[in-house]
């Protein structure tokens, strides 16, 4: 069994087998290997190339944006998703900005990589899933990891596929999650759309057998893995079958408001649209994928919904915390009252 | 003369605080916490000797290892155990845990470095009002990483900020030697933004209360920025059992700067004794207390 | 005529005869009064609680909060909305949590002001349009400016009635705008609404006679009165005739993903929504607007469709700005491809 | 010893920065340009004097203030002519405008203090690449409020990034007096994060260029971070028309610092006048050429 961070940090070891990589981030030295251990082994195999750094965020970013300015091909790692909010500015008004405004011969090829999310009990400043700050600043790509391909070689494309720059976004849960084998999917019928000029592909997952789908189901990262359970328990349990699209690039989607492909496609069967999120509710992912959906389908979706965190910072205790982020049983409740 | 400071009052002040710390280390594997934790171990004399000149109008800003600035402020022992185990009697009713609490004129957050501007604005509020406050934030080595620092030392220092800039420097951050985080000096970092600093190295509550008087005093007599930077040792791990630190040399370190040990022999035994006995019933009560407290309802 | 610049300078005055109102800000001090001028004439006024600072935008944003804690009501100029960027931690993880995070107990009554926009050819760092940014920050009010109702008034508002943070849209276009009078407006019929928990009122412009609408525009800030000409193009030039809904307040909105009310009922008469914004596409303001109203009407809406800036950086060129910002052409064109 | 600088050739650079920012202060009210501006004059003995030592692989970030810097660096007139305009002839086409410019191994950009990084980052990259290249970052005094800059120093020096810091101290920001915008003192911030600062307060090209020279030689010999303060005037508005200093105190400053005047008496009359003719006909031509350049195709 691999898990997720197992895959993310094999990535990473494959990804330094070229010079032009370069580790930045706290804490990142072994044997601790960072705060999540993302970046184990890597400083003892490579010293030179892994600079671990003082509590400097957006100086970190900063640096790693000249380091890909000349040429090499650095990651950054953000020790909490929660302080992305201090490189906001070197994102979006340098590295996202350079590849453009200068006219086009720059390119800022560099990675920052960070986890996100709650459910551990961290509190408000630890837990949070940000990433909705970014995903509509021009420039910027920003993936999700998930379970359903490989993270670490997705990590790696991210890290020489693209000259521009990358968001790339970790879950603190999903860390642990094995990477699912054809075998845990057995029950799946999967559908694999990779949109123009990406190379992160988004995965439709339907019961093997099923009939029509009543709902499709959207989500990414950890919550896909969730809605995924949630699925099949709709089948199982309820009878309700759902599509399930999990996309593993967030931004950029398509020029002009257009619907990823694979969302379209299942909602031409279903009518019905749940997207599923675990950071808070307003303007976040699931508001574009809506917006999107009620323009590709003028008059034509059933029902459309969001399931999302509540616009509150999330709490530490508990039975508050899980309260707040949506989990199965709320996907399921969700999706009972849609269809 | 300033009056002796109060030796048997700073020790219950650090045993408290160390007990109430292995409390939390020793429950937490048990499940008895949720989230995560930072302990004081082998800090305390910096919390006692520093807050026994707070006066009850003063701020005190604080970070992700706050229990025991939080306990030398006065704050209540179950109140705290409440909030790490996400009770609803906690100091934030569990919505803020180990690294966000707030009582009276006492706050924490987990980002570190965004308190600095903060605590410079409230002194500012505070002489603005003509109120005699003072605020003072507590700061670790690693958190002099982050640039929001400097521009909160120059806004302090232009602005005349009644505030006292307490760096608590105990070599690591996290997992990361101080040699690897900050160059040049702590002193005259400060220096540099016009702002006078003390340095001490010492883990004796009654050499970091004197240092810190003098702080004070100055601070009230003139209102403008100041910083003490004290030298220290962090015992335990950063949070939980993450120490990579070598052991050996963390044991000698623990024998010669222990803030206890070295307050302890001008104690009376008897009276120590007593007192540990105390805090010892007063620490395992406030647990056994947030224990039973409920948790907080969660709205569906 | 009273400029929208004037009377948010105005409102300032008007706030500062509360010894609780200090400005921070750069270059505040008269006689330059700020680079937009709207704080002019305070620190002649009031020169110990007009404070100019050094471009530290966060640290700026962090001191206001400690003034907020500590009884005083602050106003932060942000001299760019552009370096929102730099405060984006110390509103996200700082100012809007400690509402809520230290169990309600503390208050942070601080207003942000700040310019936004283009179409000065100030190049891709001074032009752009950030709210979208903080629009789903939690614990976060953000208000925009327009000329249907007073600016001032409602800054002082902002700075007396909420004992939570408030960003404060302005536009730099807006600036130059006069306030609209019962006269200049004698062609509309107007509906004042204002959401549950707000003071930020949301005005409904239609045109005095007209049939029924065939189409809702909806725009706040700058983008409401280009808006507003072209609802008068539409009318007089193309019959089409439209209802515009223009909030003041555009976030926090009603819990639970609902509607705002004035647009429900705008839509459910015409059935058609176009919003328009002058910030870029993807996860602009118009997305939650298009969620909302998809939610809301389920297979009820006959189009949807957002206008806004291409999700890339803004050109300094004029004509390349020209074409990329969302103008009164461009709502015309839009709105006749929609009915 | 090093060669004499060439006296001639630095001042036909000055002339030609102080050239092209007069027929944009001039040109512009008559809309021929869009946008804004911020003119050097008066400091063109800094982007003179300190460009002179640089090598075709060594880099260059400025920030808003950029004219002079990229016309030293031996950016072409026309241009940025065509840039300040919105020309598909721009050194960006037309996207970047006055603040933004990329050219060969030099970077603008408008927000203070954002490139201080970026800057350190270049210097890293060349250095664990083998390559000899240095960097060098033009600050304002009032880019030193940001924080920025201080993670910046932090890591360059804990890294040993070959990069020079240029501070630009022409004691204002926009309206605000140094006074007003800085407390302590700029080298002492340097030295607080273990990088040595030479600080000069002269607008004679000479002995910038020779302070230049040795801050350039110590850092290709021993590659590490380094700073030259440079003590300066802004002659002009901050950027156009808003100038709300003293006028008598201004024209006294252009007066006694103007670096043309004070290398002008060095030269022979009639080879600077020959030279002057030179420029501005080169100055005239670049803006005809701009003028006549197309626009940028906008696609609908
Ligand atoms: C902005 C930010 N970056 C990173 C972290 C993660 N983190 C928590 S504590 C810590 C080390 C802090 O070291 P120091 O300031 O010296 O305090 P100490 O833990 O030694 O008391 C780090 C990196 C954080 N909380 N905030
Ligand atoms: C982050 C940021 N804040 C504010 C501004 C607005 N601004 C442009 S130039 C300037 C003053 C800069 O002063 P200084 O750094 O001394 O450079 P100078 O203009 O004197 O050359 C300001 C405040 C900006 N460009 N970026
Ligand atoms: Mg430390
Ligand atoms: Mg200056």
């Amino acid at each position: 069994m691999t898990s997720v961070l197992q895959a993310l940090n094999r990535g990473l070891h494959a990804a330094f087998q070229d010079p032009r990589v370069h580790l930045l981030g706290e804490d990142v030295l072994d044997p601790y290997g960072g705060a999540f251990k993302v970046s184990q082994g890597l400083s003892t195999a490579y010293p030179e190339r892994v600079w671990t750094s003082p509590v400097s965020e957006a100086g970190l970013a900063g640096v790693a944006a000249g380091m890909a300015l000349r040429g090499l091909r650095p990651v950054v790692e953000i020790m909490f998703g929660d302080f992305s909010t201090l490189i906001a500015d070197q994102i979006i008004n340098s590295i996202s900005k350079f590849g453009s405004m200068y006219g086009g011969a720059v390119h800022v090829p560099l990675v920052v990589r960070t986890p996100m999310g709650g459910r551990r009990g961290y509190g408000p400043t630890h837990s949070q899933t940000l990433e909705k700050l970014f995903l509509g600043v021009p420039g910027l790509r920003v993936l999700a990891a998930n379970s359903l391909s490989d993270p670490g070689e997705l990590l790696r494309r991210a890290i020489f596929e693209d000259d521009g720059p990358v968001f790339f976004i970790e879950n603190k849960l999903l860390y642990l999650q094995p990477l699912l084998t054809t075998e845990d999917l057995q029950d799946f019928e999967i559908e694999l759309h990779t949109p123009p000029a990406a190379y992160a592909a988004t995965h439709t997952l339907r019961l093997r057998g099923a009939s029509a789908p009543a709902l499709t189901l959207t989500a990414y990262g950890y919550m896909a893995e969730l809605a995924r359970q949630a699925q099949l328990r709709l089948a199982f349990e309820h009878e309700i079958f759902c599509e399930l699209v999990v996309p593993a690039q967030l931004a950029p989607l398509a020029a002009g408001g257009e619907l990823d492909a694979a969302l379209a496609a299942s909602l031409s069967k279903s009518g019905r649209l749940l997207a599923i999120e675990e950071g808070s509710y307003t303007l976040g992912w699931g508001a574009e994928v809506l917006a999107r959906a009620a323009q590709a389908f003028p008059g034509g979706l059933k029902t459309a919904a969001r399931l999302a965190a509540p616009d509150a910072p999330i709490p530490a205790s508990r039975p508050l915390e899980e309260a707040a982020l949506p989990d199965v049983e709320d996907i399921l409740a969700t999706a009972q009252r849609m269809v | 003369m300033p009056p002796m400071p109060d030796q048997a009052g700073l020790y219950r002040q650090m045993y408290r605080i160390r007990r109430f710390e292995e409390t939390v280390l020793d429950a937490f594997p048990k499940g008895l916490f949720y989230g995560t934790t930072h302990t004081y171990i082998g800090q305390e004399a910096n919390a006692a000797g520093v807050l026994a000149h707070l006066g009850a109008q003063d701020i005190v800003f604080s970070n992700h290892r706050c229990h025991g600035h939080f306990i030398a402020y006065g704050g209540d022992l179950r109140a705290l155990f409440a909030e790490l185990m996400g009770k609803a009697t906690g100091v934030c009713g569990g919505l803020g845990g180990s690294q966000h609490l707030h009582w009276r004129n006492f706050y924490s957050n987990g980002v570190l470095g965004s308190t600095a501007p903060i605590a410079v604005g409230t002194a500012l509020a505070e002489k603005a009002k003509g109120s005699p406050a003072v605020a003072l934030l507590f700061l670790g080595d690693g958190a002099l990483g982050e640039g929001t620092v400097y521009e909160s030392l120059n806004m302090a220092s232009l602005w005349g900020a009644p505030v006292l800039f307490v760096v608590e420097n105990n070599h690591i951050a996290q997992t990361t030697p101080i040699e690897l985080a900050l160059a040049g000096d702590i002193a005259a970092r400060f220096n540099a933004f016009g702002i006078p600093c003390q340095r001490l190295d010492s883990s004796d509550v009654l050499e970091i209360h004197t240092a810190a008087e003098a702080e004070f005093a100055a601070l009230r007599a003139a209102p403008g920025p100041r910083a003490l930077v004290l030298d220290t040792q962090r015992f335990g791990p950063h949070s939980k059992g993450d120490d990579t630190r070598d052991e050996a040399a963390m044991a000698s370190i623990r024998q010669q700067r222990d803030p206890l040990a070295l307050l302890a022999p001008k104690l009376a035994e008897a009276q120590r004794a007593a007192l540990e006995a105390e805090v010892q019933a007063e620490v395992a009560a406030a647990f056994a207390q947030a224990e039973a407290d409920p948790f907080p309802v969660a709205l569906p």
